[in-house]
């Protein structure tokens, strides 16, 4: 016999499952913007294909990017995964071989030990069975840590779990009762037929003391039940991260990316994310302010189920570094700005004051200190050092009327405005004929990088301090000074500058490595991005910031950003200097620093 | 109540008893002749006192002098040659009709005190440009400072009381004092800058009763070049409104000013933001009729209205006299000197005439 | 040229009328002007007493000096003793001497009124009489005034004047000898040398703005011009 | 109709008595710091707007707590959202959410024509 | 006992606080306050800023203070004539009676200012218009009403009503009113939490410890609002309610509001016996204060040896000020009457 309608549960389930996730690739596809689709045909039939398919079984079933973060976490995942996966395709190779033909019902896979009653005249039954029961066992493993986890997430070196809602409540328990079920199933099975292996032979003698013959039937629906549940949960819940996030594989490595405002792209990355919590540890907010309901995992949430709230969605630094911790790499903080866009402000022309601002100058280099360094006269005046030390002519473009980047706009939605102050700079700096435009604001550097279409290099002083070293422009006076260094979020983790600062510094003093660094370098809590934060709680992430810096007690904390260093200076126990500053004071013979640079 | 006496008893001023020097006001003599007229005849047939109208004085410029197109030099030597007009009458009171003169008067005279120099300046003035000398007056009073001086004297005169002969309420009164009578110099208005005590008095002595309305100290928005050029009456009529406006719940019977353009002002705008927004103040739509305290004291001695000029506003003064029970005959009203009927004048389109 | 503050202080008026402002706001709350003129007496006082030349040239040549209605509100309350009235007066004063009147639409109005009220004072004696106030140029006065203006002379005299006639009374003629004394009083206190100052200035505006000026008021467009111009931008 | 040459100038008043408060309660609720604000200015002298035209945040922030909003968007848009008043104000008023708190206050009630 | 008596004239916080450091030391001090009993104007406290202390708590600490064996309290009878006879300082009362001392205090304290005197503010006029210390009788009584018997729903309150304004001859500022307006407000809105209350100043002046951060809460806990700009003029609206004139200075604009009760922060001046006592004997000052022999030391010695001053009858003080300066002067009359054989 092949059937039973003990299958149903399951088959109704997958059915609806395959209809659901169909209908919502389908959407997906269409809601694409222009460039996206663009890039996509273009790379379709490429290699890329390839790798894409190579990554998704890395991180899809093995889940390599999270073993290497944790490895009890990663293998959690990946028994569950890549287990549950092994399990399906042995089971269905196994009924294969049973029934003698690969078009049998699609079902006898999944419930084949309660199909297969009578083993004896087929010889493979031996190594299938024990492969099954080993799978199964891998596959049990991981839902006994993840139960684990959810009762004691320290366990697996977690601080913080996510706080699921009720839906995914829901799936998860029908997804952790499937194996248990299974291996009772089967084992009464086994006990009945004789079917079983190590595992499910074993547990079927422990079960003989028990009514078998009334028990096994049950159980079976039970199982079958689950699976059913757990399917049709699937697509509302976070579950729905498997099928997805293998889109989402496939497009990224096409060369999609988030635009400006929302898309179908966007949607697939709100259905990649499996609230595994992960950017909840990594986010400062949580542990440094004991806010923790803003978080990505929450803000991807409620903006997938549309309760997204403008708290949720303005209050968050963009210090990026949850995008850094996430396993399936969401563009978290762009979607961020995605959201915050205002559409009912959008007009045009706000600033006709611009109108006013010409330039008549020429030069080499356009210098544009930025509205924050304003406040920070001394990175100012060391810039001017160093520029006449290094006999270079610049245009200080912003010395008496400047004008904003147009960042900070960008970042909380006013995409027109912000481009406005766009083209207004950009004309400016043309006009001046540089070849090169230097800033002392990496939130200006981002800007001028990423967002202006300029058809000169932008450096940041940090970097461009660098190459007029390489270029013997400057000396610096070496000395014993101790330092460490902050990486800026915009200018680390958002464009990547880490070495190039470091460099300099070591030519001037000894440089000591923090805790976090680089990539996991922490936010000085200044962050313009977040408009909601009370000064109360930015405080506790800057000095929560400054104890991880200046536990090596440091002569001087050198970091690269006005704000920052304003941030910092604001309870300064340690000196905190900008490296420019640094580099000015430190200027060997010719023009020396002056005092107030001390 | 009681605080606003102690007010108007600390600041009693000085008020000459007899021999006045009068001073034509250049508004009062064109838009009511007939106050200056009657406020004459007060003076002399009802109380008897001597006043010198002068053929030969003028203007003391003080429209021009605010509106900025006559220095202030001028202004000072214009004065003094009133002033020696006076001393030429060997009379030391002077009783200019205008409050605004009343204003520049003080103010002239004050300078001269802080600043003995101007005084010396003007002298020379006058001297260069006329020959003249003069002497600073003893007293200087406005008419309507002694119409109040002599309110209860007249009050005996009297043929009617400011009350509704119908019910016996006594009237309810607004009175308006021109910002140049107390505003400029607290200690030359009766009761002061705050609750000036001056029309107040004749009001409750005559049987009135006074409206304390929350813009009662508010200009009635003359300006003068706000007034004097066309393009800048939006200024005027609007300061006129806000005071209707804020006296119009407490349903007044009539206003009363002791200033020559507030009079005329309070009159005619109530004409024109009828004319312009179909708007009056009173529930007949005839407007709250703006009276000079000259008329209002010569109704009460009863005067023919005719001959006192209230027959030259444009907000009518019949609903008036009827309340108060005044006779006066309707024919006798657009008669001339001459005795020939001058007509009727037009009707307008909103105010109720 | 002397400091523009030096200027203000040889007059009279400005010394009595600004000592030390502390901005308490007192005068513009209950100034007429403010309330419906872009026009703050305490931001004047605080301008000028700042002393800065550019300013308060700048404020000279502005609308601002010529909204206030001179009804002197402003002096009763002020708790520094200032009077803001006083000081308008100085600065109309000043702008009209240095010519810089003629640069906004309110002080170009100075034109209007030197020649009716101006010119009034020094021909007939006061600033306005019945003759004067035309009905055309004078809406407001109503229908009454229509009927009084025709019949002048009857009204004014049952009404106890003296119209236009010798000796005394209201809107009597005034001796021709008064009036030669009132003219030599202007002549030598500056009164003649204003009306002048204005009338010149106020005839190269009229160049510059090409409006046909011309000494009577009939038919002179620039009077007309000043005299009813409103570019309604006055309250912001 | 007569000709009159003017007409009846209108108040620039503001009237505690009319002004609408509600925006003001609104702001309050989204941006409680903007209680803290002393009006000291700093905002306004250190604005990069400012630099250019005579924008003045502590100005408007006044006028649309006394509820006079008219005009006042256009002159909100003059802002660059820089930043620097919120670094340079004493009392930690969060001035840039201020300013996009008004500017979404004052859209909203352009967009429904209907005051908060 | 040291032998030496002394007078102290005004029993206030400043003669309370020098009569006790005084007996404490073993001078036989005489206390003449005119009033029938004590505390000065403390006794028409609720509360005292900047801490909301209760003001009877610290009346009960200082008249305790008087429980001292060395001090004779006489209350009812007022000082008419003081004058020196030779080193002796003889003081003459309203009762006829008569006494002598080696040295006199005199701590005749300060008046309010009449604010019947600032007339375009209609106080007098208008029954809801009242004074600070009205205000603070209210709240002693535990309910503020309005003249119809009404909660107000929107009160303000004015600063330097007869202070910094040369109308009334007021030059200086008194100090406190600030504070107390502020202190007041807060009390205010405690009673009524929904109401509103505008406090009209021309400048905060939160000079003593925790001033400035009771200013602050009362903005952010209690949502008072500060407009700058002195009220120009109270009137009378239809509904009985009183209209305020002001400009709010920073917005450039004039502000028009109808409130259900002005209270006017009045501002202090010298007391009648201030006045009256220190021109008896030549003691020069301003505005009617006793002025000390020097700013900066002597602050409490008068030209006359053996006359001394503490508290506001020299100048405007805050209570916390008047009882230091109580003790200082106490310290100098010991010092004076050591040297003085």
């Amino acid at each position: 016999m092949n059937f039973h309608p003990l299958v149903i549960p399951f088959l109704a389930g997958t059915v609806f499952l395959l209809i659901m996730i169909s209908l919502k690739y389908i959407k997906w596809i269409r809601l694409l913007d222009a460039n996206q689709s663009a890039t996509i045909k273009k790379n379709i039939l490429t290699f890329k294909t390839v790798q894409a398919i190579n990554e998704i079984f890395h991180e899809s079933l093995l889940h390599r990017k999270i073993y290497k973060r944790n490895r009890l976490l990663g293998y959690m995942h990946m028994s569950l995964a890549f287990g549950w996966f092994l399990m399906i395709v042995v089971g269905k190779i196994e009924s294969s071989f049973y029934y003698g033909t690969f078009l049998d019902k699609p079902w006898l896979g999944i419930f084949f030990k309660y199909f297969a009653r009578t083993p004896h005249h087929y010889f493979m039954i031996i190594p299938f069975s024990f492969i099954m029961d080993l799978l199964l066992l891998v596959t049990l493993s991981g839902v006994m840590l993840a139960i684990l986890k959810r009762i004691r997430s320290t366990f697996l070196g977690i601080k913080k779990t996510t706080n699921h809602i009720l839906l995914d409540r829901i799936a998860l328990t029908s997804l952790w009762w499937i194996f248990p079920l299974r291996l009772l199933a089967e084992s009464s099975t086994a006990e009945l037929t004789g079917n079983g292996s190590f595992l499910t032979g074993t547990v079927g003698h422990l079960l003989s003391t028990l009514p078998v013959h009334q028990l096994e039937l049950p159980l079976w629906w039970a199982y079958s039940i689950c699976i059913g549940i757990f399917f049709i949960a699937l697509p509302f819940s976070r579950y729905m991260h498997i099928p997805t996030e293998i889109v989402l594989i496939f497009l990224r490595k096409w060369g999609a990316q988030a635009g400006e405002v929302q898309s179908g792209f966007t949607d697939i990355q709100l259905n990649t994310c499996s609230r595994c919590g992960l950017c909840i540890d990594a986010c400062q907010m949580n542990f440094a302010a004991d806010i923790n309901h803003i978080q990505p995992v929450y803000f991807i949430r409620d903006t997938r189920y549309h309760h997204l709230s403008k708290e949720v969605a303005d209050n968050c630094l963009l210090c990026g570094r949850c995008v850094e911790a996430c396993p399936v790499g969401l563009e978290l903080t762009v979607i961020r700005q995605q959201v915050r866009h205002k559409s009912e402000i959008q007009g045009n022309n706000y600033f006709e004051y611009n109108g006013a601002i010409e330039n008549t100058k020429k030069a080499d280099i356009v210098y544009f200190a930025g509205c924050m360094s304003q406040l920070t006269p001394t990175i100012i005046i060391s810039m001017k050092k160093i520029f006449e030390e290094a006999g270079v002519s610049y245009w200080f473009m912003d010395e008496e009327k400047g004008l904003c980047c147009g960042r900070p706009l960008r970042q909380q939605g006013y995409l027109q405005q912000s481009k406005d102050l766009v083209s207004k700079n950009t004309q400016l700096i043309h006009s001046s004929g540089a070849k090169m435009l230097v800033t002392s604001c990496p939130i200006c550097y981002q800007s001028f990088k990423n967002e202006y279409s300029l058809d000169i290099p932008v450096m940041h002083h940090s970097d461009y301090i660098g190459l007029l070293m390489k270029e013997n422009k400057l000396n610096l006076e070496q000395s014993d000074i101790e330092m460490v260094y902050h990486d800026p979020c915009e200018l680390g983790r958002g464009s990547g500058v880490y070495d190039q600062p470091r460099h300099v510094l070591q030519s001037i003093g000894n440089l000591t490595a923090v805790d976090f660094e680089k990539e996991k370098s922490l936010c000085c809590g200044g962050s313009l991005s977040n408009m909601v934060i009370d000064s109360d709680s930015r405080q506790k992430i800057r000095d929560n910031t400054l104890e991880v810096l200046t536990k090596s007690r440091p002569d001087v904390l050198v970091t690269a950003c006005p704000l920052c260093k304003k941030t910092f200076a604001q309870n300064n126990t340690t000196k905190i200097m900008d490296i420019a500053e640094i580099v000015a004071a430190n200027l060997k013979n010719k023009i020396k620093a002056s005092k107030s640079i001390n | 109540m009681e605080i606003k006496k102690q007010y108007w008893n600390e600041y009693q001023k000085e008020i000459a008893q007899d021999d006045y020097f009068y001073e034509r006001s250049c508004i009062r003599q064109t838009f009511f002749p007939g106050s200056e007229a009657t406020f004459l005849k007060i003076l002399r047939d009802e109380l008897g006192k001597k006043i010198v109208d002068d053929p030969r004085i003028h203007t003391c410029t003080g429209i021009g002098y605010h509106s900025d197109i006559v220095p202030f030099d001028t202004t000072m030597a214009i004065c003094a040659r009133l002033f020696s007009l006076m001393n030429g009458a060997g009379l030391k009171n002077y009783v200019p009709s205008c409050v605004t003169s009343f204003g520049i008067f003080n103010e002239v005279v004050e300078t001269w005190k802080h600043f003995p120099e101007e005084l010396e300046k003007t002298r020379e003035n006058l001297r260069k440009a006329t020959g003249r000398e003069f002497e600073i007056p003893d007293n200087i009073a406005h008419p309507s400072d002694i119409i109040y001086n002599f309110r209860k004297e007249l009050s005996r005169k009297m043929k009617y009381r400011l009350v509704n002969r119908e019910t016996g309420k006594p009237l309810k009164v607004v009175e308006h004092i021109g910002c140049h009578y107390s505003k400029i110099f607290s200690k030359s208005s009766i009761g002061g800058s705050e609750f000036p005590h001056v029309l107040v008095g004749m009001i409750e002595e005559w049987g009135g009763e006074v409206v304390d309305y929350p813009e009662r100290r508010h200009c009635c928005g003359f300006g003068f070049r706000n007034y004097l050029v066309m393009a800048n009456r939006g200024y005027s009529i609007a300061n006129s409104k806000k005071k209707f406006e804020s006296m119009k719940p407490y349903k007044p019977d009539f206003i009363v000013s002791n200033c020559p353009g507030c009079t005329m002002f309070m009159d005619r705008w109530q004409y024109t933001i009828a004319e312009m927004e179909g708007i009056t103040y009173d529930e007949y739509g005839k407007g709250i009729p703006v009276l000079t305290y000259e008329e209002m004291t010569g109704m009460l001695l009863g005067y023919n209205p005719w001959d006192i000029g209230m027959q030259v506003h444009q907000v009518q003064t019949e609903q008036l006299l009827d309340k108060i029970g005044i006779e006066y005959d309707p024919h006798d009203k657009y008669i001339g000197v001459s005795g020939k009927n001058l007509g009727v004048p037009e009707k307008p389109k909103n105010l109720v005439v | 040229m002397p400091k523009i503050y030096d200027l203000l202080l040889e007059d009279v008026r400005f010394r009595e009328g600004l000592t030390a402002c502390m901005n308490c706001g007192i005068c513009t709350a209950i100034c007429p002007a403010a309330e419906f003129y872009n026009y703050d007496p305490r931001k004047i006082c605080n301008l000028v007493q700042s002393k800065d030349e550019e300013k308060i040239e700048a404020l000279l040549k502005s609308e601002t000096i010529w909204y206030c209605g001179q009804c002197m509100s402003c002096k009763t309350r002020c708790p520094r003793g200032n009077a803001p009235g006083l000081v308008i007066q100085v600065l109309r004063k000043l702008s009209q001497e240095l010519g810089y009147f003629t640069e906004s639409e309110k002080g170009r109005q100075q034109y209007a009124i030197n020649r009716t009220i101006g010119e009034n004072i020094v021909t007939i004696g006061y600033c306005v009489t019945v003759e004067k106030i035309v009905p055309e140029l004078h809406p407001e006065q109503g229908p009454v005034w229509d009927w009084y203006y025709q019949h002048a002379e009857e009204v004014v005299d049952r009404l106890g004047g003296n119209y236009k006639k010798d000796g005394p009374g209201a809107l009597r003629m005034i001796p021709h000898e008064s009036i030669l004394e009132i003219q030599k009083i202007f002549e030598v206190t500056g009164g003649a040398k204003l009306s002048d100052t204005i009338e010149t200035f106020s005839e190269e505006k009229a160049k510059d703005m090409d409006i046909p000026f011309n000494s009577a008021i009939e038919g002179n467009d620039y009077f007309m011009h000043v005299f009813t111009k409103n570019s309604n931008h006055h309250q912001k | 109709m007569k000709e009159w040459g003017y007409k009846i100038s209108t108040p620039r008043v503001i009237d505690l008595d009319k002004a609408d408060t509600a925006r003001y309660a609104k702001l309050v609720e989204e941006v409680p710091s903007v209680k803290k604000c002393i009006m000291c200015g700093a905002c306004s002298a250190t604005c990069t707007a400012s630099n250019h035209t005579d924008f003045s945040f502590r100005q408007c922030h006044l006028l649309f707590r006394r509820g006079q909003v008219v005009n006042l968007s256009v002159e909100l848009d003059k802002c660059m959202l820089c930043g620097k008043c919120k670094i340079v104000c004493p009392q930690g008023v969060n001035t840039r959410a201020i300013i996009s708190t008004m500017r979404i206050i004052l859209s909203d009630m352009n967009n429904r024509n209907t005051p908060l | 006992m040291s032998g030496k008596n002394i007078i102290i004239i005004g029993g206030g916080p400043a003669g309370l606080e020098a009569a006790y450091h005084l007996a404490l030391h073993d001078y036989s001090v005489t206390l003449i306050e005119k009033e029938t009993e004590t505390g000065g104007h403390i006794r028409k406290d609720l509360k005292l800023f900047p801490d909301f202390t209760d003001a009877s708590e610290v009346r009960k600490e200082l008249s305790d203070k008087m429980m001292h064996p060395n001090i004779d309290l006489k209350t009812g009878i007022c000082v008419t004539e003081l004058f020196q006879e030779g080193l002796k300082w003889v003081v003459k009362c309203d009762n006829g009676s008569s006494f002598i001392s080696d040295a006199v205090l005199l701590a005749t304290g300060f008046e309010t200012f009449d604010a019947t005197r600032k007339e375009e503010l209609g106080y007098g006029i208008y029954d809801n218009v009242i004074t600070s210390v009205e205000f603070e009788g209210k709240l002693k009584e535990g309910k503020i009403l309005t003249s119809s018997g009404r909660v107000p729903q929107r009160i303000a309150f004015l600063n330097c009503v007869g202070s910094r304004d040369e109308k009334v001859g007021n030059l200086y500022c008194s100090r406190v009113c600030c504070i107390n307006g502020v202190k007041l407000a807060i009390s205010f809105k405690e009673m009524v939490p929904d109401a509103e209350a505008y406090c009209f100043y021309i400048d905060m002046r939160m000079t003593g410890q925790h001033y400035e951060e009771l200013y602050r809460t009362s903005q952010e806990k209690y949502g008072v609002t500060y407009i700058r700009g002195r009220i120009s003029e109270a009137a009378a609206t239809f509904d009985n309610r009183i209209q305020l004139k002001s400009e709010d200075t920073l917005a450039c604009l004039p502000l028009k509001m109808a409130v259900d009760m002005l209270v006017l922060m009045v501002g202090m001046e010298a007391s009648k016996s201030t006045r009256i006592l220190s021109a008896q004997n030549g003691i020069p000052g301003e505005y009617g204060f006793a002025a000390g022999s020097g700013i900066n030391f002597r602050d409490n010695l008068t030209i006359k040896a053996g006359l001394f001053l503490a508290g506001t009858c020299k100048r405007p003080l805050s209570f916390q000020e008047t009882i230091a300066d109580a003790g200082a002067a106490a310290v100098q009359m010991m010092d004076y009457l050591k040297d003085e054989k």
